[in-house]
């Protein structure tokens, strides 16, 4: 995929860091502001896809962003399922909020719920930019 | 009533896409704009006049707020209606691989 | 253990080890046989003392009444005497174990129908004896006989259903009921039950219609097994069975009509069979048409509903399993040395053979109702029972006795013919070196021909007070005067002042001149004369001519009828079924290719169509939602 | 709440452009309208979340779209050809079953409570027991990790599924080369 001008190119860079911690602040403050794990995940892919639509990629960087991309979004499912059996282990049922709730309006309060968005922001993030990366990023045989 | 039936409109509108259209372009838009309307509608259920966003703050201590039940379910399903659709996009690029054409009916010609 | 239950289960025993057992076999039978008898007569001695003997097995319910004592006696002599007949006559017969074993097993089952006193008990036993028969025509058949086989399978089997059908429409009816109820014919249901049920006695005993596989099966069966099948066995379990459902669990008095359709019935069988057995040419169809023809006396005596007719009908069964076994078994010692069983082949044996011509010629003269001879009585009892329905109005009786007193003499020239043609006459060369056969063969017959002239002289005193009037359910009073001593007596002078006139014909010299025809001299062998072309004439008679050529034809056999009739009626069935069958095909076909080929017009590939036709089916949902 | 209708009415519109324009392109960039018409929505009935997920969303799917139709062809070809017997058949069943399904969600919208007033029964159980015993600020967050965590994981796992689909779907090609 080709690259765009160098005027979107240095706008990126500048933004592009700028929207990933936008992401990360809207799932870790999912508990207590608007956002969370969906939200943010769908922001930080959105950041990703940013990055090569302005600076292009090669195909081999984009197999590498498949793998990663899917490792990660399995990591993000795995982390959601074994949040959820930890309760199941410490408590009595499946989500149970083991954890210490804390005090409201503060960042580590309400259990669970900040670790659930985290994994969910990191499985949404990696599925989106997967997907992108697929559709994108794929080349046609044309047949004659 | 009036916003429901709005939502109901634009719901008929995807389905009219859905129906009529043989683009296959059209169709997967058309199923946009149905997910779309659900969400819309779900989000104007759970809508109370004069509430909050169901979100407590250090300012105001009022404990008046819309219904977070819908929002919920949305949230998610936007989401996903994403995952769908590009589902639906990739095998239209496959099918446009293989027949050269979106049509569906020319699809069904070449196919025999 | 009471004597009922020995009396079935120890011929079984021993007719099991006998079976078993190669060494002592003939031992073994023999033995079943006998016992079987002792206690038969065991049996009937307690019957005539007492009154009515029962005893229960569950459902199986046994009874002895002096009838039944009566009959059980004759079939067990009968089963030894068959059974000493056939250990010589069948000795060199490849499959005799299982014949002799199934000769027992019949014996049995067979007392075991006479000791019934219910319904099932009964409808038990018959149906065992049926299949008992069946394997007992399978042990005994020749070769090339699968048709006569079939046949018999057939119309027995078919009666016997029927037979079991009116019993258990009774059985609906009434329940397990005992056999000596008296219920009166009046109803449309105990008419049916009825005639069903003597239409399996008459298949039994074989009456027309339901005779033609008695003659089918006297060609390929051995003299044996005719002598206990349809010549004794059957015809006591079929009269008896007849008499008793008539006059024990029925009364036929209430019902006109039943009365004359068996002595219709009675008369056709004399006259048909008698003169069908008049053209034969082969010995032992001859008899079993006589067979067949002796059963219309019984028939027709039971059906007089007159105390003498019936206790002449009982008496008739009684005579002619005697001699018709002894004429079967004589035939048979015949065949014995013989092997062979065509009239014409055959002649002048009686020098050879004096004891089997001499209980042959008795006992065909018993049969021809000779007096001073058993035949004669009973035939004159029946006589007797059909006239007096002059007294009821019954004006049919002349046509009755017509047939039976026609059917009489018809026999009568029937058995001249045999006897001439088989003992009499010229003999064959081949033939001359013929000797007597042995006592265990000659044994039976001649105790069944002695039985005859007993029965004959002494009817009186010795069968008929004895064995006869007590068993039936009537006072019988005599009608006519008839003394046999004295008949008897006055015969014996007879014959002796014939011998007298013989001896003076004899003691004159005869002269001897060779034979011309036609200005030829006839060789010595070209004078032998045989019998079979006595009354021939009759067959080519104007009326008569037709008539047997369609009896030859088997036109009168029902069992070709009821072929021809199912023949069709599956052939029509066949069409008719593959007819309809092929319309509901071709419909569904239709139906389907066109349903098909909408939903193939709908089947589209594309995306809306499959869209329209769930929407249309949303639309419909939301119609019934609606409305 | 006039500024409602005007994006709902607008959000009509650009449907119907949407499916009815010729240029995919366009008509793509209508489905971006209504999208964004629907995250102000969001915005105005106060659901932040939704909103905020919404725009996002909305972003990514024009960006997907176009990425297809700039690999596929950006003009609806179909819309020239001849209208056929078949085509008229799916229109008119369109009419009826939008006429019926427009009767029977007017009788249906009957029965629901009045715009702007929900009854609220279960979510007022949640938005007391989210604050004092989860602690949680956001109710909405409350309600999908804690109350429902099992609906979530269920749309996880669609999401999962359909990425592994598009995955599954496209990458052949990738193997080709």
């Amino acid at each position: 995929m080709r690259g765009m001008t160098i005027i979107v190119k240095t706008i990126t860079k500048l933004l592009v860091g700028l929207i990933f911690l936008y992401g990360i602040y809207i799932i870790t403050h999912g508990h207590l502001t608007p956002g969370g794990g969906f939200a943010g995940g769908v922001i930080i892919s959105a950041s990703f896809i940013l990055l090569i639509l302005a600076f292009g990629s090669e195909e081999i960087k984009e197999r590498i962003g498949y793998i990663y991309s899917s490792i990660f979004e399995s990591i993000g499912g795995l982390l959601f399922v074994f949040i959820a059996l930890f309760g199941l282990l410490l408590g009595s049922y499946f989500f149970y909020n083991f954890l210490p709730k804390g005090k409201v309006f503060m960042l580590f309060s309400s259990g669970i719920i900040p670790l659930c968005n985290v994994a969910i922001g990191i499985k949404v993030g990696a599925g989106l930019f997967a997907i992108f990366l697929a559709i994108a990023a794929t080349r046609f045989i044309m047949k004659e | 009533m009036v916003p429901y039936l709005c939502c109901i409109i634009l719901f008929l509108i995807g389905i009219y896409a859905i129906l009529t259209k043989r683009n296959l372009i059209k169709i997967a838009i058309g199923f946009c704009l149905l997910e779309y309307a659900v969400n819309l509608f779900f989000a104007l259920i759970g809508y109370k006049k004069d509430a909050l966003a169901p979100i407590y703050t250090n300012v105001s201590q009022s404990k008046n707020f819309v219904d977070p039940i819908p929002q919920a379910l949305v949230l998610t399903a936007i989401v996903i209606g994403l995952g769908t659709t590009a589902l639906l996009l990739s095998v239209a690029v496959r099918i446009y691989e293989k027949y050269k054409t979106l049509d569906i009916k020319e699809i069904k010609r070449l196919k025999e | 253990m009471s004597s009922f239950e020995l009396l079935i289960i120890l011929p079984i025993i021993f007719g099991f080890l006998g079976y078993l057992v190669s060494f002592l076999r003939n031992e073994f039978y023999f033995l079943g046989a006998i016992l079987n008898f002792h206690y038969a007569v065991r049996i009937f001695f307690i019957s005539r003392k007492t009154e009515v003997i029962r005893k229960t097995f569950g459902i199986f319910n046994f009874g002895v009444d002096k009838l039944s004592g009566f009959v059980l006696l004759f079939i067990s002599l009968f089963t030894l005497l068959i059974l000493i007949y056939s250990i010589r006559y069948l000795k060199y017969y490849e499959k005799k174990k299982e014949y002799f074993y199934y000769l027992l097993l019949i014996g049995s089952i067979s007392c075991g129908i006479v000791l019934a006193n219910n319904i099932i008990t009964l409808m038990i036993f018959w149906g065992i004896l049926l299949s008992l028969i069946f394997g007992f025509f399978q042990y005994t058949t020749k070769n090339n006989s699968e048709d006569a086989f079939i046949k018999s399978i057939f119309i027995l089997g078919l009666s016997d259903f029927l037979l079991i059908l009116g019993f258990a429409l009774l059985f609906v009816s009434y329940g397990n009921i005992p056999l000596n109820l008296k219920i009166s014919l009046n109803n449309n249901l105990n008419i049916l039950a009825y005639i069903l049920i003597t239409i399996g006695c008459f298949a039994k005993a074989g009456a027309i219609p339901l005779h033609s596989w008695i003659p089918e099966i006297s060609k390929v069966m051995p003299a044996s097994t005719m002598a206990f099948i349809p010549a004794s066995l059957d015809k006591l379990l079929g009269i008896y069975l007849l008499l008793k459902v008539s006059y024990y669990l029925f009364d036929l008095n209430t019902n006109f009509t039943l009365k004359n359709y068996l002595m219709i019935v009675g008369s056709i069988t004399i006259l048909a069979a008698v003169l069908m057995a008049l053209i034969q040419k082969e010995a032992m169809k001859l008899l079993s048409f006589h067979a067949v023809s002796q059963v219309g006396y019984m028939v027709l005596g039971i059906g007089t509903g007159v105390p003498i007719g019936v206790a002449g009908s009982l008496f008739h069964m009684l005579n002619n399993t005697l001699y018709k076994t002894s004429l079967f078994l004589t035939t048979g010692q015949v065949e014995f040395w013989t092997k062979e069983t065509r009239i014409e082949k055959l002649g002048g044996l009686a020098v050879n053979m004096p004891i089997t011509f001499t209980s042959f010629l008795i006992s065909a003269l018993a049969i021809s109702g000779i007096p001073p001879l058993n035949g004669f009585f009973s035939k004159r009892m029946i006589y007797q029972g059909v006239i007096y329905l002059y007294k009821e109005g019954n004006y049919l009786f002349l046509l009755y006795l017509l047939a039976a007193m026609f059917g009489s003499v018809l026999t009568l020239a029937s058995f001249l013919k045999l006897t001439h043609s088989i003992f009499l006459g010229d003999r064959p060369k081949e033939y001359e070196k013929i000797k007597e056969v042995n006592f265990s063969l000659w044994f039976p017959s001649s105790l069944l021909a002695f039985l005859c002239i007993l029965f004959g002289i002494l009817a009186i005193p010795l069968p008929l007070k004895g064995l006869i009037y007590p068993s039936l359910p009537f006072k019988i009073e005599e009608i006519g005067f008839w003394q046999p001593t004295l008949a008897f007596i006055l015969i014996i002078l007879g014959i002796g002042i014939g011998f007298v006139i013989y001896m003076w014909g004899a003691i004159q010299k005869i002269e001897k001149r060779e034979i011309f025809i036609g200005g030829e001299s006839l060789k010595e062998e070209e004078r032998h004369f045989s019998g079979d072309q006595f009354y021939s004439p009759i067959k080519e008679a104007p009326l008569l001519s037709k008539g047997f050529e369609f009896g030859e034809e088997g036109s009168f056999d029902f069992y070709n009828y009821l072929k021809t009739i199912l023949g069709t009626i599956s052939l029509l069935f066949k069409k008719v079924i593959d007819f309809i069958l092929e319309i509901i095909y071709q419909t569904i076909v239709y139906f389907s290719e066109t349903f098909g080929s909408l939903l193939r017009k709908f089947q589209s590939g594309i995306l809306s169509d499959y869209l329209v036709v769930i929407f249309i089916g949303i639309v419909i949902i939301l119609l019934i939602l609606i409305l | 709440m006039i500024e409602l209708y005007i994006l709902l009415i607008a959000s009509i519109g650009a449907g119907i452009v949407a499916v009815e324009i010729k240029d995919l392109l366009a008509s793509a960039i209508s489905l971006g309208i209504v999208g964004f018409s629907v995250a102000i929505i969001f915005i105005l009935v106060q659901a932040p979340d939704l909103a905020i997920v919404q725009i996002v969303v909305e972003v990514l799917t024009v960006i997907i779209f176009v990425a297809v139709i700039l690999k596929t062809t950006h003009i609806d070809t179909t819309l020239e050809n001849k209208m056929e017997v078949r085509d008229y058949l799916t229109k008119g069943v369109f009419v009826i079953f939008g006429i019926f399904f427009l009767i029977f969600s007017i009788s249906a919208l009957k029965e629901l409570p009045e715009f702007g007033k929900p009854i609220m029964k279960i979510a007022s159980h949640y938005l007391a027991k989210g604050f004092e015993e989860i602690k949680a600020a956001n109710q909405v967050a409350a309600v999908i990790l804690d109350f429902r965590g099992y609906d979530t994981l269920g749309e996880a796992t669609v999401l999962f599924t359909s990425v592994i689909g598009v995955l599954t779907i496209l990458r052949k090609i990738g193997k080709k080369k």
